[in-house]
């Protein structure tokens, strides 16, 4: 067997796997996707197992591991869709932007805190912190 | 290892032939998982790509690797995740928004990891060549090593899964613990 | 004899662990502890003075040195990897900073007994104060370059939490200001001295300076100035690289006012002599003319600004300004005469500066506030000690013979008219000149604010539309203050909202807030007296006797320049 | 010896010490209003008890030095630097005394002493007045609170005088110099309730402290030039013409500051605002006189600058007339007084100027061992012989000096001395005027001869004196000015000239005015509690607005208190007397002999007609001021021609305009930089978030993306 074959499969079944993680909106194809990425490893472990003929087996081994972990990985993923879909009603993954700077025109001013702006820009942060939680608490209820 | 006498890498042998139309499914059941209209189907499209590559491993003479793989894989993770699906309330029928904006970029990306890592691989193992002995990967020697050399590792794992259920668990139940 | 400045170091570090320790949550005691610590380096400090005067050649095998050069040495492998040494050691230009630094900081600590600063916290600031100490006195011992760099920015964290944490209403923005000035500052300063390292191959201060720049191409030792010499400034700081001093000065609490202006501007200028000025003669020399002209520019620059100040902290700040101004010009000439100067006004300002910031502190205490329109005036009718102590303080600053403030601007002035061979006489005389007039200003100045504050009838302050109206951004500010007693509710309030902490103060106002509007002041305390006695008897030491500082500093100055550069 | 000179300048400074901290041991250091009226008594009899024992002291002291034979030196020219003094005959020898040589790195300070013939000389004046000074005040000033302060710093003035009267080194001499700056401050500014009194305390020192910078400037020139700041060694140096040029007129500067001579003399009239007593110490005996002193310690060096002697004669000339005519023009007795005072130091300064005859064409300071010295008692000395007519080649060789040659710097501290005596007396009696009157202005005072004899026939001394009129000091020593300005050879001279003897008419006028506003004429209606208040000049004494009841004056009695009039007493003799003494001070034995007969005549004429047009006006119109003759001048001079409202419009405002403007520069354009760099960075990283939208896969994205790069860069290199 050239090695090269399950290779360059392997490493065709990763880029898919990239492709899906940075292109699909659903929370769970995005899961799909990472699971691609790793049965992508998965061959790669095991082919490297053979080629190099291991006497510890240590590529089918991790490779049992890896599936393991991934079971663990999927459970616990979708357990956190779950919950973001309890909390927002949505699992897509480009609306969910906790993590984006407020975008709210306030944030600007909070910047000169050195002319004496500083406990404006406080409040700001605050408030913003505030309407995170709330937005929160509201689609939990 | 590499042999003295090594084929050439074409014409392919038997079995090559066989992994090779196996990775054909593999990687076009992967394309239809990551580019279809239906959340449904994109499940279903995952369990033939992991069953062929499934078959893949036992080409490789992986077997027991192979049967974990359609046990755990297709067997409960495509389950999970259509669980997942499910409780979700994805539609089933077509969906047209299933990819996001960033489509266009991550095709670039992802061609190019495609290129890099192929031109990388190619360029570094066009050359290496193992005979396939089958035996290699069956449950026998595989179990001796797990619970000889890799033990310590097993159990540590054992209680990662342990853990992760658990974590799922308290994700998952909104009566425990929490937010005030 | 060596180890006596460690202990000078780790005394106050160990404090600071010690206060870690849970029996110093009893409300007082850890600023009582803070007060023994700080008082066993002032008397370590003091022993060290005693070990100075001992003659040349008695201070053990480490010691001794050339006449002027290091004594008490104590030289400790550190990183031997990068070949950094543990490298302490005092001569003439250190000692008289070093005792400063102690004695203001052991002062502090007797005024904290008990005039605790707003924002509680006590234990806290008694351990951000002797943290501090660690980085001032290791500021002035360290003979090893990094050593010197690491010591330098330890000074920061704390003093950044002094401001951040007790300061007044605007102390967060003056903290970050600070911090990231000066910073930036010390980026600049750190690349001077690789660059030293780089060229030197050392960073024995010591070797660096007795090889007075041999073996580094001017053009390197005039990079290595200018960047160590940007980052000093800041510190200093010199014009146009001051604006963070105002706000700082302003908002911090009165000790940090008083360390700030009493020892942390000291190291910048220490560094011009210890760092600059003998270890990079020809860059030295080839920027000294730019370094003269910014330090007069400050001086007119710094008077003028303080001519139209309302409040006085900012005043006195400014005001400080302006008397770096006289230091560098003394660096600048490049004489023993001025670099003399430059020492000498060192520690006269750290004396009456110090002194002129308790004593706005003790009046914003009682006041509460610094505005001059709102002090109304006849403070030495209504508080006739702390008045008269404001004047004395206010004529030691503006530099009158007989007070030490004089000695550092005449000598500055000396050595401008007469600078170093091959900087350009006629310019050095107008800086002279133009330092001439700043001293007219400066007497302006501190004399319209005594006039203000301490002469006149004392009225009720203006009502506050009116004040707001007639003063602008000043008055407006005051007005928000309000009341300077701020109560634990403000304490809590720091950490988390602030208008929470502002209610608090305004719950507090009963207690003490009332005091400055009705007119039942007290007058000095008798622990302010304390604190603020030693300053007093100093300055007048130093301004009748001025031998006693210029007789320790001279030998060592006569060091730096070598015996060649003497002026007959 | 140096011992005792020591010990006269640190007495009153240890009195002021003591009386500072010691005389209200327990009570509190200066007025307040909490303590009682008892313990406020006591510590005021406490402090004065201090202040005069060691003016007491010091002047016994001084009276000691003065009444040996000679200090410790011999006379010799290799003792005096610079030639002989006019005072050799009157005190031959030196002593100097070095306490410890300061190294600065440069020239060492020499904190040194020296006492000499004019040391003692100016030193007996400054501790007679403020001896008198002292015990004057504790009438004046009984019942005032803060009593204890305002002796102190009386004491501390003193000190400070006699510090740059015995100073040995120049440094030594600024230090003194400038410590009786801060004390005329504190002490105008005594009345500190008065924001007017307040702000003329701080013109005062800020004028003066003008001048001083020019003052230290010139001690660094001569310094340098003379590789020394001991005066002996400065005035020994061979310094060139140019540089000397430049340092005496830098030094002119500090002159002009403390003598208050144009163009810094506007803090004088304002410093009126001080007690009277004080306007007394310090515009007759100390601070003013501390300028012409200098002048006269280093007079050899001025005496090689010919330039600077030029433009000080310009500056006196200026100022002797100006400032008699604002004198002419004042209501405000006091301030006629101080214009007049600005006027007679002019004539000091005059005087200086004019130089030594013949001497004064001379570049170096070679020929001058012998020309302005007179060699001793024994010298035939005749009131011919000075009248100018006397041949006096100049360039004669050391030894032949020019027999009964006054000096420009004897003339100057003859009449310094005569000035201080009847200065202080007159302010001193105006002070009792003033408390009797209960106000400052002339137009309420009238017809107070009998009220208050003792004072009438005082300050008729006084005014006498200032006239020049004889037998009283002044004719004397102002006529031994007027001939040495007669005699001089300088370029102005003929205007210098001019201008004293206008001057001379202008003051009999002027001091026949307040003579006879004040005691003749019908009397006015007392109680004024309080003057009027002037516009735009500082209130004068509001004794009873700031402390009612305190500052209980003897308002209804005929005369001032006892403690009050006994210092006027005893200065009205030297003032009446001092003219005879001189001719014995400056070791000529013969009476009356400073006086050029003739010119003498001339200025007496003039003085008279001046006295007697103000007689002729008044008698026409007793209720109405003679000061009318001015006509429309006379604005112009009562506002001293607008030379303060100059001043603050081309200094005062314009500095505080760029002071404001510095400020507002500071806020936008320097620490707008600051802020500017802030928000700068702060901008750009806005545009870095925009990047950040929280889209988790468009970070992924870019991680790959650059990953990648990252990899094939690495590729491209390694290959």
């Amino acid at each position: 067997m050239h090695i090269v074959y399950p290779v360059v499969v392997s490493a065709l079944l990763f880029s898919i796997g990239v492709y899906g993680v940075l292109a699909r909106r659903n929370a769970i194809l995005v899961l799909m996707s990472v699971e691609l990425m790793l049965n992508a490893v998965n061959l790669n472990l095991v082919a490297f197992d053979v080629w190099l003929r291991d006497r510890l087996h240590s590529g089918q081994v991790l490779t049992l591991f890896v599936i393991v972990i991934a079971a663990a990985e999927v459970g616990l993923g979708l357990a956190i869709v779950l919950a973001v879909f309890r909390t927002r009603r949505t699992i897509d993954v480009d609306r969910l932007r906790a993590l984006s700077e407020n975008a709210a025109g306030t944030d600007d001013e909070s910047g000169d805190g050195d002319g004496g702006g500083d406990r404006e820009g406080d409040r700001n942060g605050g408030g913003s912190r505030g309407t995170v939680a709330s937005g929160g608490g509201e689609a939990a209820t | 290892m590499t042999s003295q006498a090594q084929p050439g890498l074409w014409p392919p042998s038997g079995p090559e032939i066989v992994f090779l139309l196996l990775g054909v499914v593999a990687l076009g059941s992967a394309l239809l998982v990551v580019t279809t209209r239906r959340l449904v189907h994109a499940a279903l499209w995952l369990v033939v790509c992991f069953g062929a590559l499934a078959g893949c491993y036992l080409v490789l003479t992986a077997e027991f690797v192979a049967w974990v793989q359609v046990l755990i894989y297709v067997g409960a993770i495509v389950v999970l995740l259509l669980f997942g699906i499910m409780l979700t309330r994805a539609p089933i029928g077509r969906s047209a928004d299933l990819d996001s904006g960033n489509r266009w970029a991550a095709a670039v990306v992802g061609v190019a990891t495609a290129g890099v890592l192929v031109s990388v691989v190619v360029s570094g193992f066009h050359t290496a060549y193992t005979p396939l002995e089958p035996g290699q990967g069956a449950a026998g020697t595989l179990g001796s090593s797990v619970f000889r050399t890799w033990v310590l590792p097993f159990e540590v794992l054992s209680v990662l899964l342990l853990s992760a259920l658990i974590g799922a668990i308290a994700l998952s139940r909104t009566d425990i613990g929490g937010r005030e | 004899m060596g180890r006596l400045l460690i202990a000078l170091v780790a005394v106050p570090l160990l404090g600071a662990a010690a206060l870690t320790m849970p029996a110093f949550r009893t409300r007082g005691r850890a600023v009582a502890f803070g007060t023994a610590v700080s008082g066993l380096v002032l008397a370590l400090t003091l022993a060290a003075v005693a070990a100075f005067a001992l003659p040349y050649g008695q201070d053990g095998p480490t010691g001794g040195g050339p006449d002027g050069g290091m004594r008490l040495q104590t030289d400790l492998p550190w990183i031997p990897g990068l070949d950094l040494r543990f490298h302490l050691g005092v001569d003439g230009i250190s000692l008289p900073l070093v005792v400063l630094t102690a004695l203001l900081t052991f002062l502090c600590f007797v005024h904290l007994t008990r005039h605790p600063p707003a924002g509680g916290r006590q234990r806290a600031l008694v351990c951000t104060l002797l943290v501090l100490e660690v980085g001032m006195i290791g500021t002035f011992l360290a003979l090893d370059l990094l050593l010197f760099f690491v010591f330098f920015e330890v000074v920061l964290v704390p003093m950044y939490f002094v401001i951040a944490l007790w300061g007044g209403t605007e102390r967060r923005a003056a903290a970050v200001k600070f911090i990231l000035y000066t910073l930036l500052g010390s980026a600049v300063l750190l690349i001077g001295l690789l660059v030293v390292w780089a060229q030197a191959g050392t960073l024995d201060m010591v070797a660096l300076a007795e090889r007075r720049g041999a073996g580094m191409p001017r053009s390197a030792q005039i990079l290595a100035f200018l960047a160590i010499g940007a980052g000093l400034a800041v510190k200093t700081p010199m014009w146009p690289l001051h604006t963070w001093l105002p706000d700082a000065h302003t908002e911090a609490p009165t000790v940090g006012s008083v360390l700030l202006a009493g020892v942390l501007l000291k190291m910048g200028s220490y560094g011009f002599a210890r760092v600059a000025i003998p270890m990079l003669p020809e860059g030295a020399a080839a920027l000294a003319p730019w370094l003269g002209a910014l330090a007069v520019v400050g001086i007119i620059y710094g008077s003028l600004a303080c001519l139209a100040q309302r409040d006085i902290k900012r005043m006195i700040a400014y005001s400080s300004v302006g008397h770096m101004g006289f230091v560098l010009l003394g660096f600048a000439t490049l004489t023993p005469v001025g670099m003399n100067a430059a020492l000498f006004g060192n520690v006269a300002h750290g004396l009456i500066t110090g002194l002129l910031f308790f004593l706005v502190g003790a009046v914003k205490e009682r006041y509460g506030t610094a505005d001059m329109a709102r002090l109304g005036g006849g403070m030495l009718g209504r508080m006739p000690h702390l008045g008269s102590l404001l004047t004395f303080a206010c004529i030691a600053s503006l530099g009158l013979p007989g007070l030490a403030g004089f000695w550092g601007e005449m000598l500055a002035l000396l050595g401008a008219f007469r600078p170093a061979a091959g900087l350009p006489r006629p310019l050095f005389l107008v800086f002279m000149a133009v330092g001439g007039a700043g001293t007219v200003l400066t007497a302006a100045y501190f004399l319209r604010l005594l006039s203000r504050v301490t002469h006149g009838v004392h009225r009720a302050a203006p009502s506050e539309p009116e004040a707001a109206a007639g003063h602008g951004v000043v008055g407006a500010r005051a007005v928000e203050q309000g009341v300077p007693a701020r109560t634990a509710g403000e304490a809590a309030g720091i950490g988390g909202d602030e208008r929470a902490g502002d209610a608090g103060e305004i719950g507090g106002t009963g207690e003490t807030g009332q005091v400055g509007g009705t007119g039942g002041a007290v007058d000095v305390t008798a622990r302010e007296w304390a604190a603020w006695v030693p300053l007093v008897v100093l300055i007048v030491l130093l301004g009748l006797w001025p031998k006693t500082l210029l007789a320790v500093t001279t030998p060592a100055v006569q060091a730096v320049f070598g015996p060649g550069m003497v002026v007959p | 010896m140096i011992a005792i000179v020591a010990l006269i300048i640190l007495l009153p400074f240890a009195a002021a010490v003591a009386g500072l901290l010691g005389a209200k041991v327990g009570t509190g250091r200066r007025g307040g209003g909490s303590r009682t009226e008892s313990s406020g008594a006591a510590a005021g009899r406490r402090a004065a008890w201090f202040a005069i024992t060691a003016a007491a002291a010091s002047a016994v002291l001084t009276l000691w030095l003065a009444l040996r034979p000679a200090l410790d030196l011999p006379t010799g020219a290799a003792s005096r630097p610079g030639g002989a003094g006019f005072w050799d005959s009157f005190l031959p020898g030196r002593v100097e005394g070095a306490l410890t040589l300061i190294e600065t790195g440069s020239l060492p300070i020499s904190v040194s002493l020296r006492g000499d013939g004019l040391s003692v000389l100016t030193g007996i004046l400054v501790v007679m007045v403020a001896l008198a000074v002292q015990v004057y005040s504790v009438g004046y000033m009984r019942g005032e609170p803060r009593y204890p302060s305002y002796s102190a710093f009386i004491g501390l003035f003193t000190s400070a005088m006699l510090l740059v009267v015995y100073a040995g080194d120049l440094i030594v001499l600024y230090v003194g110099w400038e410590i009786m700056g801060i004390c005329s401050y504190l002490l105008i500014g005594h009345w500190w309730e008065d924001r007017a009194n307040s702000r003329a305390a701080v013109k005062a020192f800020l004028v003066t402290r003008l001048g001083d910078v020019g003052f230290l400037f010139g001690i660094f020139t001569l310094g340098m030039a003379a590789g020394s700041f001991r005066i002996d060694d400065v005035l020994r140096a061979d310094i060139p013409t140019g540089t000397l040029i430049a340092a005496t007129l830098l030094l002119l500067m500090g002159v002009a500051g403390k003598s208050a001579q144009v163009p810094l003399q506007t803090w004088l009239p304002d410093a009126m605002a001080g007690p009277t007593p004080i306007s007394a110490l310090i515009h007759a005996a100390t601070m003013v006189a501390a300028g012409v002193f200098v002048v006269a310690r280093l007079y050899p060096l001025f005496l090689g600058a010919r330039p600077t002697l030029d433009v000080l004669a310009v500056i006196a000339a200026i100022g002797m007339l100006g400032a008699a005519l604002a004198a002419l023009a004042q209501d405000d007795l006091k301030r006629v007084l101080a214009y007049s005072t600005i006027s007679q130091l002019a004539y000091m300064a005059g005087a200086l100027a004019a130089g030594v005859r013949g001497a004064a064409g001379l570049a170096g300071l070679s020929g001058l061992s012998g020309l302005s010295g007179l060699s001793g008692p024994d010298v035939p000395y005749g009131p011919d012989l000075s009248e100018g007519d006397v041949v006096f080649g100049g360039i004669g060789p050391p030894g032949v000096h020019g027999l009964g040659e006054v000096g420009g710097d004897e003339a100057a501290i003859f009449h310094l001395l005569s000035h201080g005596a009847f200065k202080a007396l007159l302010f001193l009696c105006a002070g009792a005027v003033i408390h009797h009157a209960g106000s400052n202005l002339m137009s309420r005072m009238g017809g107070l001869r009998t009220a208050l004899p003792v004072t009438f026939w005082t300050m008729t001394i006084g005014f006498a004196a200032l006239m020049g009129l004889p037998p009283a000091s002044g004719f004397f020593s102002k006529n031994a000015v007027i001939s040495v300005i007669e005699d001089s050879d300088g370029v102005v001279q003929p205007f210098l000239y001019g201008s004293a003897l206008l001057t001379v008419g202008v003051t009999g006028a002027y001091a026949t005015r307040a003579w006879l506003r004040t005691f003749f004429g019908p009397a006015q209606p007392r109680g004024e509690p309080q003057p009027e208040p002037l516009p735009e000049e500082p209130r004068e004494e509001p004794l009873t607005e700031v402390l009612p009841g305190t500052a209980a004056h003897v308002s209804d009695g005929r005369e001032a208190p006892r403690s009050m009039l006994w210092p006027i007493g005893v200065l009205a003799v030297p003032a009446l007397l001092l003219g005879f003494t001189w001719p014995w001070v400056a070791g000529r034995g013969v009476m009356g002999s400073g006086v050029g007969w003739g010119s003498a005549m001339i200025d007496l004429v003039v003085a008279l007609l001046g006295a007697g047009i103000v007689y002729a006006l008044w008698r026409g119109d007793p209720v109405r001021d003679p000061a009318r003759l001015l006509g429309p001048f006379r604005v112009p001079c009562e506002r001293a021609f607008y030379v303060d409202t100059v001043y603050a419009a081309l200094v005062a405002r314009p500095m505080l305009r760029l002071a404001r403007g510095v400020v507002r520069a500071d806020e936008r354009v320097i620490d707008g930089a600051v802020r500017g760099s802030g928000r700068a960075a702060i901008g750009l990283s806005g545009v870095v978030r925009l990047v950040q939208n929280g889209n988790a896969q468009l970070y992924v994205t870019g991680l790959v993306a650059g990953l990648l790069l990252i990899a094939v860069a690495a590729a491209v290199v390694l290959a």
